[in-house]
């Protein structure tokens, strides 16, 4: 965990959420029973769904849950197209999304357009990876029933207005989807003050487990399921329940919400750290993402090394020094596909992309890991300067 | 991700440099993906006395300068530009088919080295 | 789990699968990451995957992780409708599925009709609760492209003959789904053998976690995903993959694997003597589904103890024996709702199916769990009686 | 799922049976779901002196039968057939909404104390 700074990745499970999984292996009864063993099941469940509910304010009736944050996505806005169909089977749909969701959002937007006769607006980001409220307005048609717009982005931390998108628009019939997975245990996150419609979420985001997260579905908001089923989850969600990763889900919620506030001052001030160390050990380095600290998540750092193959440094940061960081575009002889589609609709061109790491850090960061992980960036920048010494496109990097 | 030759050589690379007055320099890049080396030879008449890459690119392009460096020096260049397809093949380990490109730039290295300077 | 007569419902976690999940705890990063420590969550998700298919006589690559068998019924019915649709933008689609498939296949057919321009035929069991191929083919029109029938039923165990269906249905280019949920760890399954394009299975019910389970894709066949995001599962189904679930998975499969034959002929035996332990206990009792033994899964038994209110005969087992049986029909005000659909489809009468209980055991299951079981069987018939001596609507059904 | 009061009334009934030349009886059924339930009394003046019922139906149903024995038994007719609506209600303790039809049972009951038998 010392060199781990892909925590936007996946988290590891806390202690918390570890004990509540132990403990609910045992609790094995469906809780669709009709004995009392059935009980402690819907215990646990209800337990967790008010965990849940209370890390991002909202009633334990609003929360869904899902096998994840993609699951959550791909219902909002496909269950969203078809409840809408539903109700106004010769209306068209016009589908509002930024360029810079998830592919779990975007790959869900293009299904829609291509299968299911979805028109598509892509809005871009200003350079510094903030989606302008201004910027949906104008994207604004009159069969415009179905905006997605994230909550945090997971490369480059940018923070987006939702709160101002919902309020522009409000009244017209619109459903507001946000993905709210990267943003959740990094930064207070109130889905009734965001105004949205639904909101996704991802427990291993947040040191609970992989596969299990959710949708809170504002009061009155109809989707069709995407799950349909066994009538579990109110009839929403079809499947029996995940016991064990749901009550693991609820530990590392209330375990979330616990831990916040100081969680956030710590990350920012692990993340100054980082970037004074940075700057200091190198020459020439560029921070992406939105300059102003609010808008941003208090533990990501998009870092660009100009000049310098970021997959030849994360290699060696991996195998020589230990440490886990994440790439802006993986070396692949596919050049359009192996690009940050983040990082192309921020404006940086192809070379800058790939001299681009992302470095995610956690609470529990130690600032020796980061002063090693700093020293580690220097050699390493060292030692590619050396091999490319007569040959690299630009001015020396290394400090 | 890289198998343990290549990890060997880009981390440990025993061939980095330039050689001042070089008998002979061999240079490639790739296009797509922009990954560029170039190789210097001193000859010690048709042995291949020291041989010093230099790369920008990706891990696995930095390991493959080395591998090669490492693997022509001291032979002589018939008998180095006369590797096998086989031998070529197994210089990097095991790739994965994002890395398939260093094969070819090595192919390509080799049939440089094979051919006369003057053919070029 | 010593009264645990509902193993059809949920089973619990066998050892195996709780040791590879305690193991996979701590192996947390994303099978995507571009560092070594990925390659420990990569081998994991494969080993799991070989284990799986060996289970079911896949090859790995046939094998595709969901987060269970609701997932994996709505992804093959709805995956298929919309590649068949992308196909041929102007085809009409038939689909035809038993009245006796689970909820997340007949919901699901709903689905698709109300939604998705679907026809739909629904085709009845015979008095058994099998599927004849004949009437499938009865119900084969020349826009017929999905066929869904399950391997065995949940609730009265039939076990229908898919081979014969899938013989019937080659070259018409069909694609024939079976949903293996239950018959999984029961009996012996070979995906290739049956000839289906797809099958579903959920690893609670072979003694893996819940929350988790997957789809066979029978090499060549194309499904749209359900869940579209991050390339996950060779860009079939997004989603940060459910670690420490799939490795418990994974072990299950083996344990179920190499307990099966043994598992079989002692589930047999354990029926057999609850059969006759009912028999002996009970002067009227009636057994629902398949005569033959070869149709019927070797752990479920159907039955119904005409007169009875099985509602109130289930509450006593619970509550005074510490018995968890299920149910044909769960008390309710709306008649329609609460009446089991299979029981009707094979044509029992409302108050046979209020009547009826189903008891599933499971291997491990002790003789004197069973003795015990109808003891509190015949007491709790005896107490129902003198409740109701006068009033009860048919002759006396204690021995 | 069922409360503690209910689980203690139908898996220990105390007032089950007929009374043979009873004064007075009770009968109601439930339309919706098939439930029946009979109940005999035996009359000491206006004193309820002995109540048993029998019952035919869900879980609750049956615990209805029991509880309103229970209830009745040794108190006055006049007395019974006045509890209160909030009285009634509490005697099933909380239920669930499939549960609710035995609470009008019990009201159904309780009125039928209250008639005349000649009202009948
Ligand atoms: C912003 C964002 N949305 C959605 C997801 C998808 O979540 P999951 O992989 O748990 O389905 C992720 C992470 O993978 C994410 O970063
Ligand atoms: C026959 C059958 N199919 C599908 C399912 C659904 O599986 P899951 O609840 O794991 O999604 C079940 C059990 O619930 C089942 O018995």
């Amino acid at each position: 965990m010392d060199g781990y700074f892909d925590i936007n990745a996946t988290s590891p499970l806390c202690a918390p959420a570890e004990q509540a999984l132990q403990n609910a292996l045992r609790t094995f009864a469906n809780p669709s029973g009709n004995y009392r063993m059935a009980k402690t099941s819907r215990a646990l469940i209800a337990n967790a769904r008010a965990s849940v509910a209370g890390l991002i304010g909202a009633d334990s009736d609003e929360i869904v849950f899902t096998s994840g944050g993609t699951e959550a996505n791909n219902w909002a806005l496909k269950g969203a197209v078809d409840a809408i169909q539903a109700r106004e089977p010769d209306g068209g749909i016009h589908l509002i999304v930024s360029a810079i969701e998830h592919a779990s959002v975007l790959e869900v937007a293009r299904y829609l357009q291509r299968c299911r006769g979805v028109a598509l607006t892509v809005i871009a980001p200003d350079a510094e990876g903030l989606i302008r409220p201004q910027a949906v307005i104008d994207a604004l048609r009159p069969d415009t029933r179905l905006v997605s717009v994230m909550l945090a982005n997971n490369e480059i931390g940018s923070v987006q207005p939702i709160a101002a998108i919902a309020e522009a628009l409000r009244g017209r019939d619109i459903h507001l989807h946000t993905d709210a997975v990267q943003a959740i245990g990094k930064r207070p996150v109130d889905a009734r003050a965001l105004g949205v419609d639904s909101l996704s979420f991802a427990a291993h985001k947040f040191y609970g487990p992989k596969g299990v997260g959710g949708l809170y579905l504002r009061e009155g908001v109809a989707l069709e399921p995407l799950l349909h089923g066994g009538g579990q989850e109110r009839g929403l969600r079809g499947g029996t329940e995940a016991l064990a990763s749901i009550a693991a889900m609820g530990a590392a919620a209330d375990h979330a919400r616990s831990r916040l506030d100081t969680d956030i001052v710590r990350m920012r001030a692990l993340r100054e750290t980082l970037r004074e160390g940075l700057r200091s050990q190198v020459a020439h380095v560029v921070f992406n993402g939105p300059a102003d600290d609010e808008a941003r998540l208090p533990n990501t750092l998009s870092v660009t090394f100009p000049g310098v193959r970021a997959e030849a440094l994360a290699a060696i940061l991996d195998h020589s020094h230990g440490f886990q960081v994440s790439l802006g575009a993986a070396c692949s002889n596919n050049k359009a596909a192996a690009l940050s589609h983040v990082l192309r609709a921020i404006g940086l061109p192809e070379d800058r992309i790939r001299a681009t790491l992302r470095l995610s850090l956690h609470a529990d960061t130690g600032e020796d890991a980061i002063a090693r992980l700093c020293d580690a960036i220097g050699k390493g920048l060292t030692l590619l300067d050396s091999i490319a010494h007569p040959i690299r496109k630009e001015a020396s990097y290394a400090a | 991700m890289f198998n343990d030759i290549i990890v060997r050589h880009f981390s440990n690379p025993t061939h980095t440099g330039e050689i001042a007055g070089a008998s002979r320099s061999l240079e490639l890049g790739n296009p797509v993906c922009g990954d560029r080396i170039r190789v210097d030879l001193r000859l010690d008449g048709d042995r291949i006395a020291e041989a010093r890459y230099q790369a920008w690119g990706c891990a696995t392009s930095l390991a493959t300068g080395n591998a090669f460096c490492e693997h022509i020096e001291d032979k002589s260049l018939s008998e180095a530009a006369n590797t096998s397809a086989t031998a070529i093949e197994a210089l990097l380990g095991e790739l994965e088919p994002s890395q398939m490109h260093c094969v070819e730039m090595l192919r390509s290295l080799f049939a440089q080295l094979g051919s006369q300077p003057d053919d070029r």
